[in-house]
């Protein structure tokens, strides 16, 4: 490769070459963030699609849908669009690209080729996967528990399988990038103390991308292997164990879960201080909650097979373990809480939906406690409880601190300004449709409704009608953004380089910023949160 | 230089009995309870390779906690997942499906 | 910081050990992952193994322990090898460095070559889990799994061989096109740690294959 | 549309306590941090000018109480959890057993006395029932509610679940593991009667002979009583009396001759050989199916009562 001059160009880098190859073949790492927007939006929309379709079908007892066989491979294909190509890469790859050399004060990430083959790994698997799901998909679950996905579902199990290994690499790649840039190119002055905790949070989701997803690969490889060999590697009949399979498709997506939520962590840990204008309280405490959250995280996937059989001491260990892992969640919202008070507190669109995540997220997190305690789970497991705890914390946490985030560095990334009387409407819209849609499903778990059902008994009606309801709030508030974000690029009025008065290094640089970041790289002295005496308009700092 | 490849040799002699021992140990009969002893030569022989060859003391300092975190995590796997099989009472039983 | 760039380092690093060590730490990061990539293979062999230990050692006898051992030798030698022509690039000698890929990459096509053979020896015995299968009775479902075990084990490693094959191969081409000098070699110093990993899994899977079967 | 679950179940109480202290705990958490947060929303907004005082207290002592607190709650909710969940793996030894064969989609339930049905279970109030619980394809999971009970039911083995119902009335079955295109039709009820009604239903629904007795049938028809019964050329181990009992085997350790091991013998005899005994039983693995199989432990079963009896 011939030697890089310096570009000394002073030009943004949206307009830093327009042509589709310039955007195709680019290793900048704004240029990739925003190729990753793109589709995972579009992958959000489609999965959103299934979601509602899913809603219609449970709006009677016997299943609006006729067929149940289509009922099935509707919730697959929610499952594992939202899984594998919208939750799990959704703030790293977009937010994260975007903003972690700009937080570091580097002028990009450590291997920006890799950074580019992550993005078409991820788009070569996504095709993979929805060409498999669209032309019959599966009717497995995304959990694809043997012998049933390796002896008896009909439709492309191989072929999604092999969609999902080719995207692992992507989110490995993403991580081993993430994790060398942390460690090698901080500027000057930015000690590990001093980093924000978004970045902190990045760097514990890299540690789970990078060593639990090859034991997602191998998990896939062997149920690829029981697929197509039927030697009985998780089939009882031939000597296998299905809870083989189990264990290891839940080592994989247990920490999987904490990767989809520790970003958000990280995000909420960014807005709180800025918008309550006031330090990060227990700055030390947040960021070895992140950490150590990515550490236990690998200790507790038991807890998804409390009645499937596996052993009393095992399923004993693992739902004390369960319980340590929730430790560090509650330490960060108390630390928020921490945060706020005696704060400058202004409720611009970012901050409601921080506001929306920390109930969201502690009702999610305290309904885990419910499932973690062993009897509990007994009466609860595989009911729509379940589906209500991991969408209280999947949609009611983590989307909406992708929402959060995406609102406060959307000044920064396109160099437009938002609506805010239109997001702040849409916050409060997304956080109505969520409750109505969801909280009803607490209450259909806990009276026995089991999951994944296309027809279930006349007495539960009444609350799936309201859930139905409440999805139809929700969707439109999903679309607002959509709409008004594309609007703000061609009319959105011009973004000054610091909007929201944060101290990190992504606002010492223009919006939006150079191709080369920095022209001279930043010396850091002061801490992220250390804001001047209160009282001062944020926009003159 | 010289020295570096008096080591490596020195390494490769050492490697070498290591698995010779590893081969011979495994020919007479051993009752299947003492059979994990195995894993021991095969876990000495990738360590020397490991600081010998590919010379992780002079590695960059994370190069090496990388190093520990795989070892770390790979025990969690086996460690936590072996817990399961070892102490489930019941029995899994088998039917041939006759070949 | 210079704006004056020292050769091959890209824009963001500020000097060239700067990157190589980056390089280093990246390589050391992949090879974590992979050591979970084949942890979680060696978990089921765990699993299965316990719920078939007859069957197990029934599958673990008809493996070919000649090429299997002769295999383990020629990767420790490798390593070696290729160890030293690292030392030789250190001393600034091209030529050296040359002639050590050559004889890594000969070692590493023996390799497969006796591989092939010896999956043409199983294939030929109806050892091959799927289809008429060569062990019957109460332990054919544990040695169906072992020997599905051993072709998607011996099958993963061999691609890694490949790969390895190849970046040796790709190393030699440019330190003869000398686009290393003493100053500046991490490519072969990363390609190293990727063959000696490779050597490493072997290492493990060596007992796990050929010897657990047969104490 | 009632939005409370009614217990029918005795051993269903302490999980419906768990679930209370579950909930009690998480409103009081969840009121706090709602609480908090609507009185700093409003008393720190921003041009709001109530004195913000002593900014930078040391955060240290309120991050260890916290810390403390939340760990110390959530060890005392996991030994509750955990105690609760131990008891279920305890069946008492009276307990009426009943067995369960999942299908794709549907439940086949057979009682000792040799009654059928199918997609429902006919059980008398106040007397512990032992499910024994195979399935013959996918992972199923019998799922009654109202009992506070559910258990995987997987292929290849037995899983076993018990309860004591304390109502009597009919409650629903669900299958709570996704196991194909008609998991969600693979429902039931499962009536608690009385007992002199159970009783009736016992004999009006073709009782016929009991389980044991066709298990009978099934050992000559096999061949079991050749070697089993005495007399034969061949020396096996008697199996009078043996249900219940430690049995030694060949490697030195002795197991307990209860469903598991009866059914494990049977389909792989040469995996626990009775000490003192040549490992020459054929397996019948493919040879007796699933309900056969059942008939013969409860014959086996029967045998043991005949000794003590």
């Amino acid at each position: 490769m011939s030697q890089i001059v310096l570009p000394q160009s002073q030009i943004s880098y949206l307009s830093d070459g327009v042509s589709l190859r310039s955007w195709l073949l680019t290793t900048d790492h704004k240029r990739i963030a925003i190729l990753y927007m793109i589709s995972i939006t579009f992958f959000f929309f489609l999965g959103g699609s299934a979601a509602a379709l899913i809603r219609y079908n449970l709006l009677v007892p016997q299943g609006m849908i006729q067929s149940a066989e289509t009922y099935n491979r509707l919730f697959t294909m929610h499952g594992i669009i939202m899984v594998w190509f919208f939750l799990v890469p959704a703030v790293p790859v977009t937010i994260g690209n975007f903003m972690l050399p700009l937080m570091l004060g580097a002028r990009d990430l450590a291997f920006p080729k890799l950074n580019l083959i992550s993005w078409y790994l991820f788009m070569a698997g996504g095709a993979c996967a929805l060409y498999a799901l669209f032309s019959g998909g599966i009717d497995t679950g995304w959990t694809f528990y043997t012998p049933l996905s390796s002896n008896y579902a009909q439709g492309h199990v191989a072929a999604v399988v092999i969609g999902i290994f080719i995207s692992g690499f992507s989110s490995i790649a993403t991580g081993l990038n993430f994790i060398v840039t942390i460690h090698r190119l901080r500027a000057p002055g930015l000690t590990w103390y001093r980093l924000p905790v978004f970045v902190w949070s990045l760097y514990s989701t890299s540690v789970i991308f990078v060593l639990a997803t090859p034991v997602l690969a191998i998990t896939l490889i062997l149920l690829l292997f029981e697929t197509l060999f039927h030697v009985g590697v998780f089939d009882p009949r031939l000597g296998g164990d299905p809870l083989l399979f189990q264990h290891l498709f839940w080592f994989y997506s247990h920490p999987a879960v904490y990767i989809m939520i520790l970003p958000g962590l990280g995000v909420v840990s960014e807005i709180i201080p800025v918008f309550a204008r006031k330090e990060l309280f227990g700055y030390k405490f947040v960021v070895w909650a992140s950490v150590s959250i990515a550490v236990i995280a690998f200790f507790v996937w038991g807890h998804h097979m409390f009645v499937s059989g596996q052993s009393l001491f095992a399923s004993v260990t693992f739902s004390l373990l369960s319980y340590f892992v929730a430790v560090p969640s509650a330490i960060k919202v108390f630390n928020w809480l921490g945060t706020l008070h005696k704060g400058h507190i202004r409720f611009d669109a970012p901050m409601i939906y921080a506001f929306g995540f920390i109930g969201l997220f502690t009702m999610g997190g305290l309904t885990g406690l419910f499932l973690a305690a062993l009897a509990a789970d007994v009466e609860l497991h595989d009911t729509y409880f379940v589906v209500a705890h991991f969408h209280y914390i999947m949609v009611g946490g983590m989307v909406s601190a992708y929402f959060a985030a995406l609102h406060y560095w959307w000044p920064k990334m396109t160099g437009k300004m938002y609506p805010e009387m239109l997001a702040r409407a849409a916050a409060l819209l997304m956080f109505l449709g969520f409750n109505v849609t969801f909280f009803p499903q607490f209450i259909l778990g806990y009276l026995g409704m089991p999951r994944r059902y296309h027809a279930y008994p006349p007495e539960f009606q009444v609350l799936n009608v309201l859930s139905s309801a409440g999805a139809t709030i929700l969707a439109a508030a999903y679309l607002m953004p959509l709409v008004y974000l594309t609007f703000s690029l061609f009319r959105g009025d011009r973004a000054p380089a610091n909007p929201w008065g944060g101290l990190g290094l992504e606002w010492q640089t223009p919006s939006p910023p150079f191709t080369i970041n920095f022209v001279v790289t930043p010396v850091v002295t002061k801490g992220p949160y250390e804001f001047p005496k209160p009282g001062i308009e944020p926009s003159d700092v | 230089m010289r020295k570096r490849h008096r080591l490596n040799l020195l390494l490769l002699l050492v490697l070498f009995c290591i698995a010779a021992l590893e081969f011979g140990v495994s020919l007479p009969p051993v009752p299947a309870a003492t059979r994990p002893i195995l894993a021991l030569p095969a876990a000495i022989m990738a360590v020397l390779v490991a600081l010998g060859y590919m010379r992780l003391l002079d590695a960059p300092a994370i190069a090496r906690g990388f190093a520990m975190a795989g070892i770390f995590w790979l025990a969690i796997l086996l460690g936590l997942a072996m817990t399961d099989p070892l102490t489930r009472t019941i029995y899994a039983v088998t039917r041939q499906i006759g070949s | 910081m210079s704006e004056e760039v020292a050769p091959h380092t890209h824009f963001q690093y500020a000097d060239a050990t700067h990157q190589s060590d980056t390089a280093v730490a990246g390589m050391w990061l992949f090879l974590a992952s992979e050591v979970l990539f084949f942890g979680g293979l060696i978990i089921a062999w765990m699993f299965c193994r316990h719920w078939q230990p007859a069957g197990f050692d029934a599958g673990g006898r008809e493996t070919v322990l000649w090429i299997g051992t002769l295999n383990l030798f020629l990767l420790i030698t490798s390593s070696f090898v290729y160890s030293s022509g690292l030392a030789f690039m250190e001393a600034g000698n091209i030529r050296r460095l040359v002639q050590c890929c050559v004889v890594t990459m000969a070692i590493g096509t023996l390799f497969l070559l006796l591989k092939f053979y010896e999956w043409h020896i199983d294939l030929s015995e109806n050892l091959f889990p799927a289809g008429p299968f060569k062990i019957t009775g109460t332990d054919a479902g544990g040695a169906r799994m072992f020997w599905s075990f051993y072709f998607v084990a011996t099958v993963l490693h061999a691609l890694h061989m490949i790969i390895g094959v190849g970046l040796v191969g790709w190393v030699a081409v440019q330190a003869r096109r000398g686009a290393f000098d003493d100053g500046w070699y991490t490519p072969v110093e990363v390609v190293g740690l990727y063959w000696s990993f490779v050597d490493i899994v072997w290492i493990v899977l060596y007992p796990v294959i050929y010897l657990v079967g047969r104490g | 549309m009632r939005l409370t679950l009614p217990l029918a179940a005795s051993t269903g109480a302490q999980t419906d306590l768990l679930l209370l202290g579950l909930l009690a705990v998480s409103l009081a958490v969840l009121g706090l941090v709602f609480w908090l947060m609507l009185v700093y929303a409003i008393r720190y907004r921003h041009n709001s000018p109530v004195d913000r005082g002593a900014l930078a207290e040391k955060s240290f002592r309120f991050e260890i109480s916290w810390t403390v607190a939340t760990l110390v709650i959530f060890f005392g909710l996991f030994i509750w959890g955990s105690t609760i969940y131990v008891r279920l793996y305890q069946p008492p030894a009276n307990a009426l057993k009943v067995y369960v064969v999942a299908k794709q989609w549907m439940w086949k339930i057979e009682h000792a006395g040799g009654q059928r049905e199918i997609n429902a279970l006919h059980i008398p109030v106040d007397t512990p029932i032992e499910l024994i619980m195979t399935s013959e394809d996918v992972i199923h999971d019998f799922f009654v509610p109202a009992f506070r009970v559910k258990r995987d039911v997987l292929p290849g083995q037995y899983e076993t679940m018990w309860f004591r119902p304390d109502r009597i009335g009919t409650y629903h079955l669900f299958c709570s593991q996704f196991c194909g295109t008609a998991h969600s039709n693979m429902i039931g009820d499962v009536v608690v009667m009385s007992a002199q009604d159970y009783a009736g239903w016992l004999t009006t629904s073709g009782g016929g002979k009991t389980l044991a007795a066709q298990g009978k049938g099934l050992f000559i028809r096999y061949g079991c009583a050749g070697c089993h019964l005495g007399g034969g050329t061949v020396r096996a181990p008697s199996l009078v009396g043996l249900y219940g009992s430690p049995v030694p085997l060949s490697d030195g350790s002795t197991a307990i001759a209860d469903d598991r091991y009866i059914r494990d013998s049977i389909m792989q005899p040469k995996s626990q050989v009775v000490a003192s005994y040549e490992p020459i039983m054929p397996s019948f693995a493919n040879v007796i199916g699933e309900d056969d199989l059942v008939r013969l432990v409860a014959y086996i079963h029967s045998l043991a009562a005949e000794k003590h009896g």
